[in-house]
């Protein structure tokens, strides 16, 4: 065990596995950080915008850590392609916010290619990182989770880790997998720091992980909304409410069972969401709950999520924007027929 | 053998190579027309775009290739999939959407595919198949192997940005990879003259791509340019461009309403120019025993096809159950109908 | 009223609001039929895949009825850009499949360009047509229903007629909407026939309709779901259970008052979709109704739609792919605690 | 008035044109300074990609336009509201994030726009701007009103396939549009070198567009060839392409972490041919009032400047609940936070 910051955590994942297996491949626009300027090659790369592909130009070298245009579909079916080669390649989006210029490679190529082409034809092995998240005051455009509108599509996994343990060990599952992933992180957790295991063991991806204990409510978060859920609980267990609380690690495929175990025995429903309301990942799993465990919910199942708005800049409006430990316990409450006292 | 015909000075290729690819031409013509009837009386059931009158950029193309290089193709693929190996058989069992075919019923023909051969992907997205085609190039040429990929898609697919950036990508990284632009003047009702401010093929150029039109009737100029294209790839000097002109006897797709658009002189044109044809004559004149060996292909490509249909009509429906199965190849992961993994 | 098939009326709509109103335009890839042939200007144009805007290049001329290449994102894009010079462009995807090569003009120009550039700009008033549906046996990237993954994205209007007149007036509503529309046709309801009103009345969007009435059970419907339930609704009527069918007709908003009522009545909730489960609007509908009426919820919600899976080619498979009203008789029965009789 | 400075025979352009550039780069730049500032120090927030050095194509080209042209603009924009006649003050109200903004506090530094001034749209997604440029061109050339529309972006963006098939559609469609490329060598740490096979403007006349590249730190060359394509576009002759060489003194982003891919040699060149300077190097050696006029030019721009910001300190913080206001443009419809519409 040793103490590694998120993006360490993932920087060290990617290291130990292209260690491990040559036909790994990193690409991505700035991914070398500048190591594709003549007599720049191993200098002070940074690598991306929040270095956590630093140093690994310099280690693997230029023919595997590869600089691309900003041509998202290009180097997107590039990775899918090079899949069918023998490759590993580990795909950089930067914010998931630039989706929309090359989702059809994502969601028609990698995530059907598959089941298109029939029961023999080989899997699609690419892991594609993207940034997720609010509160950098980037507006609207470069500040959004909408990873459920991915995960709506059948054929993908998609990870959202929320700690460093976790970033670490679904990287390593998600390079070793048969099958595209899309690796979701949250640029307001690079700099936390947590412990972090040794060696190269995986997280399975589609597993959930209980993050706390308790039997009087179930919580389940997604990414980032881990802590904000954290926060909650120890106010709720002031109040004498003992919250679990589930992160669900994967969103894709959704480890159902685990959420269920915990309702089973808790009869109380609040999932914390930072992508926005409407067809998302905290409606699929209310969804899923109340038609599967009907009738073990004791009261109305809630989400907390943000308003279903694009983000916007304005850091007062941004700070409204992004669920709060107030409004997870204020939700919580209204699960037991409480309010906050004012 | 037939095939080895003693080389012939008039001829403008060996006379194996062009008995090869009327061989080619022949299996995808009769193929596509067995296609045309059956989808006409009802019998196969599909979105099917052939490809007859196009069979010389096909066969022309990939008689380039090896086994390992890598190809991606489009909606309308039945000529690129037969000429790069893929089973007539497991195909047409797939057109016909039994058990046992080419994608287990699961594609149907835009997808018709088999990596195993080095069909990489077809598919219904037009343009989807340049930036697929980069990755098997990339690795061709990080594995040192000498491999390299072909990306076919139409004159309509070559406004799409995806083939656009895809040009440039493969011109920044160097790949072994040719775009072929097969140019049958139309991408469903809309000309290429409207759609396309300037050539595609000149367009690459501008991409930094070495670029050549060629007459996509005449299977020797495309066998011939192909060449150039596939040995500077092979040769580590980087991606090419070529641009096929060549038409669709059977339009835009079966069942197409109405063909209007398209005007009788210029269809006459390019049947006039049949590719079948044209090559027929090259070896008439040049070939003694000609004759004889093209009854034997043509009889050959014939009975291909008809074993092809039979082993179609004769499979089994697949289990309405595997539906279910192949989202993902990652054996632990099952999908019940709420999209639930079950391990 | 007159009889009209689903295309017809579409058709019909364009044919009135572009007599109304100069500036509204038709783009997209064959819209014109062949009319961009020199030659061919007037003559037997079809007007794309199935000859929705046939006839309109003959009536309007090439300069409103506007062929484009196969560049979704560019004439997208020149839709949005002519919004703010004045025009209304009804813009055509053809199939939804396509959005993955243009999304992002759909979701972070068309969809937050109002938001962003904050409260005095002006909307974005452009529709964007495309086709939904399985059944035609095109395989997994010419048949899905996606609309989930888009009405997730805020400002955004999504519309999914069911019948010909809400064919007709959704689109008269969509032209003079001053925020972009996604109209989205299941081209299995293109030859429907039905009664369609005189005149250009638009039918508002985000108002559902309740096309059955009944006690027992509310069935929600999306599109060309709400045959498949009426056919459900006849059979079960003949086993006593009178079920309120709601076709929703605006996914994005999404009128819940009116299925709040309904359930308030009835109790009971199913949704029958033509999407894809995780993440969709089925289980959206499902989580604000179990969250919002948990208490008038007597059963489990369900929701009936195609398995998590690309949509397959086979005849035999896509067939069991798309949901039948055998399997929504089974869901409504199940909410009763009943088993269909063998 | 200063403005209308007597012509000069050894000037390249009138002399009130010339100030008029000048008066337009010295606003920027002051403004693009105090905002550097003020972000080091922590007064502002956002996510900022400033143009300082780049001031002469957002000058140079905005100059040729009528209030009624159109632009669209990328996330280094500010350069180009301010040219476009967006208010400063509004602007950095934005920027600070408080009420009365000119994006209502909605859209921060990436989205800066006013359509009413012209200036459709700005935003964080590379390439997006062409295509939104394609349609005031196509409006202005329906209703032949003779305006224009230019889209600006970057050498990093010229990648992109959006932009890419943005040139074919405006080519196809013969539009009044006007590419301007600002390529400022890197796109973040990437070189234009490295991202792009073959020079941007190279490119544009593969898609049959007259493109042109000039020196960027120079705004009357600008200027001028703005001039002749913003010209061909109002007289019915198409879409041209512009490519601008220059370069950003700020780097990619402000707070970036290393800049040391960013070679001081290149960086002391450019700053050597600053935009200012060389057009005061012009002015001073032409017009004998220069001196006076520049300290009167460059003492509004900082006086602009401080306004701005005194307004930007001054504004009040948004209420939180706008931002549920907005969302649709139809006053029908109200978000509440599960994104329900209640009228
Ligand atoms: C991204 C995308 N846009 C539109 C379509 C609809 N479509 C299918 S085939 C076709 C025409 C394609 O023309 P071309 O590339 O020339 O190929 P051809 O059919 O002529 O072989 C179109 C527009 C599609 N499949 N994918
Ligand atoms: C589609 C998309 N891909 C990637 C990014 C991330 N990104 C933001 S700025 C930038 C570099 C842009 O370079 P260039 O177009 O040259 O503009 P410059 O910043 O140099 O002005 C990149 C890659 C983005 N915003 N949008
Ligand atoms: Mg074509
Ligand atoms: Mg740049």
């Amino acid at each position: 065990m040793k103490t590694l910051s998120f993006a360490d955590a993932i920087n060290e994942a990617l290291r130990l596995e292209m260690t491990r297996d040559p036909r790994v491949l990193v690409t991505g626009e700035d991914v070398s950080g500048g190591a594709t300027i003549p007599g720049f090659e191993r200098a002070d790369a940074w690598g991306g915008v929040f270095g956590v592909t630093r140093g690994l130009v310099a280690e693997f070298g230029r023919d595997r850590v590869i600089d691309t245009p900003i041509s998202e579909s290009a180097f997107i079916g590039a990775a899918i392609g090079a899949a069918a080669a023998g490759y590993r390649t580990v795909t950089e989006l930067q914010f998931l916010d630039f989706m929309g210029v090359c989702l059809d490679q994502i969601i028609n190529q990698a995530a059907k290619l598959r089941y298109a082409r029939g029961d023999r034809a080989p899997g699609v092995p690419i892991v594609i990182r993207a940034m997720i998240g609010a509160g950098s005051r980037a507006g609207s455009t470069q500040s959004q989770s909408h990873y459920s509108s991915v995960a709506h599509f059948p054929g993908l996994k998609v990870v959202v880790p929320a700690t460093p343990a976790d970033a670490k060990g679904l990287m390593i599952a998600a390079i070793r997998d048969e099958d595209p992933v899309l690796f979701l992180e949250n640029k307001a957790l690079y700099e936390t720091k947590g412990p972090v295991p040794d060696g190269d063991e995986p997280v399975p991806i589609g597993r959930a992980r209980v993050a706390r204990e308790g039997g009087d409510v179930t919580i389940v978060t997604i990414a980032r909304m881990l802590s904000v859920a954290e926060k909650a609980a120890k106010e709720l267990s002031e109040r004498g409410i003992e919250a679990e609380i589930i992160d669900v690690r994967t969103v894709a495929p959704l480890d159902l069972t685990t959420i269920l175990e915990s309702v089973e025995r808790t009869g109380r429903l609040v999932v914390v969401d930072e992508d926005t309301p409407r067809c998302s990942v905290a409606s699929d799993i209310v969804a899923l709950v109340s038609s599967r465990a009907f009738d073990r919910l004791t009261a109305a199942p809630r989400m907390v999520t943000p308003p279903h708005t694009p983000v916007p800049f304005a850091p007062v409006l941004e700070d409204a924007y992004i669920p709060s430990p107030e409004q997870v316990v204020e939700a919580v409450l209204a699960t037991a027929g409480q309010e906050v006292a004012a | 053998m037939t095939q080895q015909a003693t080389p012939d000075r008039t001829l403008p290729l060996p006379g194996d190579t062009l008995v090869g690819l009327y061989r080619t031409m022949a299996l995808i013509r009769a193929f596509e027309e067995r296609v045309h009837e059956l989808f006409t009386e009802g019998e196969l059931p599909g979105f099917l775009h052939l490809c007859s009158g196009q069979e010389a950029v096909a066969a022309g193309v990939i008689a380039q290739l090896e086994r390992a290089d890598m190809i991606t193709s489009t909606h309308r693929n039945h000529g690129h999939a037969l000429a790069k190996g893929v089973d007539p058989r497991a195909m047409m069992i797939e057109l016909y959407g039994r058990a046992g075919g080419s994608n287990s019923g699961k594609g149907g023909s835009m997808h018709l595919a088999d990596p195993a051969v080095g069909h990489l992907a077809s598919g219904g997205i037009v343009g989807a198949s340049a930036p697929l085609a980069l990755g098997p190039a990339q690795a061709a040429k990080l594995a040192g192997t000498g491999a390299v990929a072909v990306a076919f898609f139409g004159d309509g697919g070559a406004q799409q940005g995806t083939v656009l950036e895809a040009m440039n990508l493969a011109a920044v990284w160097k790949l072994p990879v040719v775009f072929v632009c097969e140019n049958n003047l139309f991408g469903q009702a809309t000309t290429v003259d409207y759609a396309s401010a300037a050539a595609p093929y000149a367009r690459a150029e501008g991409f930094g791509l070495p670029a050549e039109r060629v007459d996509g009737q005449d299977v020797v100029a495309v066998y011939e340019a192909a060449g150039r294209a596939v040995e500077r790839a092979r040769a580590g000097d980087g991606p090419s461009y070529l641009e096929c002109l060549t038409y669709s006897y059977h339009g835009a797709w079966e069942g197409e309403p109405k063909r209007s658009y398209r005007r009788p002189e210029v269809e006459s044109d390019f049947r006039r120019r049949d590719p079948l044809r044209l090559l027929d004559d090259v070896l008439t004149a040049a070939l003694p025993d000609w004759l004889d060996i093209k009854d034997r292909v043509d009889d050959e490509a014939a009975e291909q096809v008809d074993g092809a249909v039979e082993a179609g009509r004769a499979a089994p429906y697949p289990d309405p159950s595997t539906v279910l199965t192949g989202v993902y190849a990652d054996p632990n992961v099952v999908i019940d109908r709420d999209g639930l993994a079950v391990r």
